[in-house]
Order: C-alpha cells, then structure tokens, then sequence
C-alpha cells in the first residue's frame, strides 16, 4: 500500500503514453465487495455505495438492485473472479499452507476469488505457528506458493522487513519524467543494472 | 505551502498556513468519538488531535485498523504501524461493510483535489472529459463512502480558485450534491461535510442553501485573500470569527509529528 | 453450541405446551446472513440458498432477488437488528474493549447488527494481550460488560471452562418430560434449589 | 440400532448394524479432499476416515473449522477441540459464504430423519400441516446449503418404512426434487446426493430417473429385508453387491471413537 503520485498512470491517462488505456473505475468499497462476492460464489455484491457520484455514469458495472423487503435502492457491482489471483504472505508450510499477518486487506478473498492463486511467502517453515492476527489460507486453495523473500519490496511485509521509503521518494523522480522512466525500464528492468531507487 | 508570516499574537511563534489549516482541522475533532481518515492531510491533523486535545479519539483507517494509536504519521493506510497499535485489526470488505456503512464511525476526514459550493468533492479528472482528462487525479479511493456513510464529514484542503470552484467537474464524492435535499434524496444517510478547513478560513455549509460560506478567516487573512482563493462568489458568516492561532503546544506537537515523515 | 434434543421446543410446536409457539424458520446460512446484513446497515441479505425447499413456503422473509448483471435468481432474506444482542466472550479490559477467541461463530456480528449489546465475560483484565485466533470488539460498540464467570455453562469458554457435558445429558432426561421439567423450573429457577442436573 | 449379529466372514468379530454403517459410511470418502461433516453419523464416519484410509481428509464443520483434526468424536459442531486442531478458524457467516457457497467442498456428509426416493431429506416436520405437526424434528441447521453447494452429497440414516419414504412430509434439503432436471431448474450447482448409506445397505440415485436404487447390501440382510424397511418399492441394481464386512482395524478404530464419547 502507498503507491505514490502514480506519474505514469496519470501521464498513460491524460496523454495516452505510451498507449491509451481502458479504464474501469470504482470505489475501495466497491472494489472489496466485487471481491468479496467473487470468494462467495455469488454473481454481485450489494453496498451502500456510488450514489449521487459520477462514477456511476463511467461504468457498465455499477448498476442498482431493490431490496425485496423494504424497496430501498443500493448499489450493486458485479463478482470479480480473476483467472490468477497473486498475493504476497509472510510464510508458508511444507505442505503450502500460508499464513498471513498484520494488516491483510483483501488478499484472502483475492485468493478465493480468483480461479487459481500464487502465493509469495518470505519464507517456508515447519509448522506454522499459531500468532495473533494471522490468517492461515489453507493448502487446498492455494494452487502455487514461490518463496520470494522481499516480495513485497518497496513495500513491507510485518514482521520480516520494513517499509522502503526512500525507495518510494526516489521512485516518485523516475516515475515523474518519461525518459527517466524509459531509462529505468531499459537499465534495470531489461538489462538487469543495478536499481538507483534501490541504492537511494 | 505559502511562506510564514508571523502571528498577530506576539505571544506565539511564527507558523504557516499550513500549520494553521492542520490546527484548526484538529480542533474539528474536539468532543468526537470516532475517525474514520485519510491519508495525507487528514491524517496529520487527527493525529495532531490525538496528541494533543483527544487522546481518546478512535482512529478508523479503511486498511482495516480499528483504534490505531500512531506515535508517527503512517506513511500509508497501510502503515504497519497501525495494526501494531490498533485495538482491533479487520479485512478491508469488514471495515468497509461492518464499521463505515453503518454508520458507526462519527466523522469522516477527506481531503479534496476540487471542491465546489455545495461540498462535492473530485478526485478523478480535472476537465470536462473523462476520457480525455486535462488532468488526472489520483481517484476515489474509500472517499465516496466515507463522504456517505460516516456521522458527518470534516474537509481539509489548501484553498485556491482552481481547487474551490462553482461545480466540480467529477462528483466523486458527495456532498450536498445540487443542494438541499439532496443527500436525502440519493439514500446518503449521514450528514455530509459541516467543516470544510483551509489554508485560509473555515467554511461551513449554510442550512438553508447548504452552500458553503465562510465563518471564519485564519489569524492575518483578508476576506479578499479568501474570496480570491475562491471560484465562486464566497459569502460570509454575519458573524464572521478570526480563528484563534495555533497555541505553543499545538505547534510543537505538529512540528514533532511532521518530523517524524522523514524518519524512515 | 449443542443443545441436545430440544424436547421442550418440540413439545410447544406439536402440542402447544405450555402455549402455542410462532415459528419463523431459517436454515444456518440464511440466519448467517441475516446477521451479516444487520452489522452492515444493508436491509437485506443475498444468498444461494433454501432454493427447491419448503422452508419458502413458511415465511414471507425468504424471498428472491434478481442479479442486475446476468439476471440469475438468488435468495434474499432481511437483515436481523436486535434491540439488544447479549454473548458471553472471555475477557474485557477496564475500558470494555472485548476479547474472545475459539469458535467464535456469528457473534461479532450479533453485536454489530444489534441496537445495544451486552458481553458477558469470564474476567476483567488490565490488558488485552494479544492471541492467536482472538478477535477484539472495541469499547465503543458494546453498550456493557458483566463479569459472569462461568456464563457459558453449560457449554465451554475456550480457555477457561470444558462442556459439561454430564449436564447436558442431566438435562435431556428433565427436559424430555414436562413434570420433571416442570419440578426444575419450580425448584431450581423458581426457589434456587441445587441443580439436580449439575451435581450429575 | 438392530442387535448385533455375527458376520458370515468367520475371521471378522461381531459388529453391529450401526457399525456396518459408519464403516461403510467412511469408506464413501475414498480419495475425497474435503467434507463438510454434520453432527452425529456423519461425524463418526468422517472421523473413522480420517483415522484409517484417509489421514489427509480435510473435515469443515458449520463451526466455522477448516482441516479440524479431533481425536475424538466431536460433542457438537462447536467442540472447542475442532478448533483447537483446525488449520484455520472461521466465523460463521464465512464458512457458508466463502467456502460452502462457492462449491469449495467436495463432500456434503448430511444425516436425515426422513428421505424420500429423490432423497430430498427431512428434519423440520413429520406430518402434513407444518403448523400442527405430528413430530417436530430439529429443524435445517445447515443441510439446506449443503445439500446444494457442496459437490456431492452422502446421506448416512438408518433405514425404516417410516424414515425412507416415497415422499418427504416436508422437504428440508433438497435431493433431485421430483426427479431429473429439478437440481439444473433450481439452481443448486453440486451434483446432489450420490449415495445413500444405512444400516441395511447403500443406495444410489438411478442415472436416468434420479430415483434410490439398492446398490449393496451389507452382509447378512436379505433384499426382501432392505424392502420391508423402504416405503417405496425400492430397486435394486442388476449388479446388486454385498458390501464388505468391516475389517478388524476399521472396527477397532470405531470402537475407540466411539468409547470417547462417554469420556467427557
């Protein structure tokens, strides 16, 4: 969490660069429950939600249902049921059962949501002991786990390692500009030099 | 952002108007039990509440930490931190569904890229055109629900004619919608934005028009100041008030807890 | 949890003893889900359920709902908000903050879902130390805790109490027959008698 | 329930008609992930399972316990031990919502106080008037869900002319209904009761018609036994086979479970 200014979303949005994007657009609320709904089976999810915005008139996916008790009219948005579902967790056992602590947002019901899920964990133990606050997702939802410590980098994982903010406030000048990004892209991620985010 | 300038009250030291805007937003927590916040400004400012007038205001931010008792400003809503120090630490889908749709939580703290005269806020695209935005901005986040759904709704934003303007061009979250009757008309069950604070003054929705109108200017700012920082025709209070200027203890507080941005 | 044969209620339903009952009935997940609704300020529920079963025919709170997107017909049932939701958790700290762990099956939500509450726990501590499994309800809403020792009995508090499962077999026996039931009340709630079915 | 009769294969000791049950009842579970186990004679046969064929059977109970792992039979679905061995612990609402619902489990292991030969079950009400009934059983728990959702259903109940009948008094969880395409019509998305296991035999729906036909008796009860104990005229299959006895080890795992019951 805590992305930044996003520059190069804003720049792909405004200016189409480097192509023109298709925008969905919802709200945190909507999008938790399309999840939800998406990990319960059901087609939709219903929230008090969207009313009165002018999000409602960007999307095909947000649409109304009346509540056949009292009459009242919510929001409804449909399941999102991902063909993969990724997340990162702080540890896994032998037989892939994961176990996630702190705060876990809405990444149990990404997982149950989606048709098949990758789970990255800083490390695989033994036995996963029981702690306070952790979730445990058991093996038989979990398709893939791929040890991946600092998975979640520049990001934290409770527990294991820290937020890298410098490494956000270097990125927010990379992301800022398109050559430096275009560098950066080139540099480190096709050629493999080291990350000056990184070294900030 | 704009440069200090000293205090008419000798008495206290030179601030900015940014450190009046997160005083006098904190001072809109006063008596209030809950807080469901934002991140960014925000967030400093019922900090600020926290650690100086309401050590026992509850703290709700939508990663899911119920209670979160930051001895730092988070860095996000996802800051560790906050589920070290929370009472209760909940998924995202809860503390949306459970807590803030309800109704629980007392006060909702946003922040506004725009605002207009009726409260609505935008945080998606600057221009006309959705598609084609002037400029894009970062989007709606848990806003729109917080907007609807919590007791009522404080606003902090720095004031300027281009973010204060007569209609937003993006309603993404609610205020008063065109005016009254509104909210009650779109189901939005809590009592909308009662405070909108600046750089400037404070602005209050008028309970007729539900417009909002200045009712108070921050210590050494002119009614022309704020009505230029204004796209519309900004009307004031009869009883237009100065806002008393942050104390030492306000100030201290503030400037240790901004200090703290850097820290990490 | 477990309650035995239920000889009393089934005696009021076929016989009307000691008066007549009215019944609404829901199955687990529909109930569920009433309280899902209830805690989050939505007015009704949506489920796949009670599809093909008699159980609609019984109640006008059964009703069906149509997704707005791909028009499939799914069960509604109304949300449930008590005036006053009443469990029993473990501990409390001095500021009425709430911790239970274990089963904690539908309770958050009693609470939540109801106007007031009232939480009886086994003891009163300084701090609420955190612990596996343990699911925390803040002070602010719970109306009152009571210090009840023992409230479960006679089911369980994990950590603090076994089922007594001697009573619940004690019981079947005083409530399979309406004098004997009716012996206990006089005796026993009435007069404050022993339990006969404690000292089994 | 019957009394204990001597198996026709010599080296076996005796067992009972409710023994043959739950072992042929676990032996359902042959290479089955998971199961959603009911109170009673499911949980017995579930448990026997996972304490001889199926180590890595994953048993869910209502309670909200995933991979529950009991040494010994469950006093109810809230056992606190079902939690205190589980892989995880859910709230209520979830195990129904997240897991149940979505067709997550692979097995309904239900009990029925009536069923019918569409094996729709029975546990609300015995006789015609819902308002006046002549018995009042315990009522839907959760069956009605699993019945539905889970992706095949096996019913375990001894067996009676007054318990198997041709048509529920009332239907409580839904078998085929009244017969093919009713399950598509409805909407219930597992594939509904696959077998059906007494203290008599095992019955299975008829592919065409939906209907119970025997497929195995257990040793030592006749057809014409199996019959007198059916309401309906009740088929048997062209291949109609005698079940196995119980082995020495499946009886012995048994009877321990079982002793553990009176031990709390």
């Amino acid at each position: 969490p805590g992305v930044g200014s996003l520059h190069r979303f804003r720049d792909a949005v405004t200016h189409g660069w480097p192509g023109p994007l298709e925008l969905e657009e919802h709200s945190h609320a909507g999008m938790a429950n399309r999840y939800v709904a998406g990990a319960s089976g059901l087609p939709f999810a219903v929230l008090r939600g969207y009313g009165g915005t002018d999000l409602v008139h960007q999307t095909e996916n947000i649409r109304s249902v009346t509540c056949p008790f009292t009459g009242e009219e919510l929001a409804a948005v449909p399941a999102l049921n991902p063909d993969v579902g990724i997340i990162h967790a702080q540890r896994a056992d032998r037989d892939g059962n994961v176990q996630m602590w702190g705060i876990t947002g809405v990444q149990k019901e990404a997982v149950l949501a989606s048709a098949r899920s990758i789970v990255t964990v800083e490390e695989v133990v033994d036995e996963l002991e029981p702690r306070p606050g952790a979730v445990v997702l058991p093996a038989w939802v979990v398709t893939y786990v791929a040890v991946v410590p600092g998975g979640a980098h520049p990001s934290y994982a409770q527990g294991y390692s820290e937020r890298d903010n410098a490494y956000y406030q270097a990125w927010d000048e990379i992301g800022r500009d398109r050559d430096t990004f275009t560098r950066w892209l080139d540099d480190v991620v096709r050629a493999g030099a080291p990350d000056p985010a990184r070294s900030a | 952002m704009t440069a200090a300038r000293t205090s008419p009250a000798a008495d206290v030291a030179a601030w900015t108007t940014d450190e009046m805007m997160s005083v006098a937003a904190s001072r809109a927590l006063a008596d209030v039990g809950t807080c469901f916040v934002g991140i960014g400004l925000p967030s400093t400012a019922a900090n600020l509440a926290r650690a100086t007038h309401a050590p026992g205001l509850v703290l709700v931010y939508e990663s899911g930490t119920l209670g979160a008792k930051p001895d730092r400003l988070p860095l996000s809503i996802g800051d560790g931190m906050l589920a070290d120090t929370a009472d209760s630490v909940v998924t995202v889908p809860e503390i949306f569904n459970y807590w803030l749709q309800p109704g629980r939580v007392e006060v909702g703290f946003l922040g506004a890229a725009q605002i207009d005269r009726f409260a609505n806020i935008n945080t998606t695209v600057i221009g006309d055109d959705y598609a084609h935005p002037t400029v894009r901005l970062p989007g709606a986040g848990g806003a729109p629900e917080i907007a609807a759904s919590c007791g009522h709704v404080v606003v902090v934003a720095r004031q300027s004619s281009r973010a204060f303007v007569d209609r937003v061009d993006f309603i993404t979250s609610v205020g008063f919608g065109r005016g009254p009757g509104d909210r009650e008309r779109l189901g939005l069950r809590g009592a909308g934005p009662q405070m909108v604070i600046t750089d400037l003054g404070i602005m209050e929705p008028d309970r007729q028009s539900c417009e909002l109108v200045l009712t108070h200017l921050h210590p050494g700012v002119t009614l022309e100041q704020a009505r230029e920082a204004t796209d519309w025709e900004l009307g004031a209070a009869a009883d237009l008030a100065t806002t008393l200027a942050p104390t030492t203890e306000e100030l201290e507080v503030l400037r240790r807890l901004e200090a703290t941005k850097g820290s990490r």
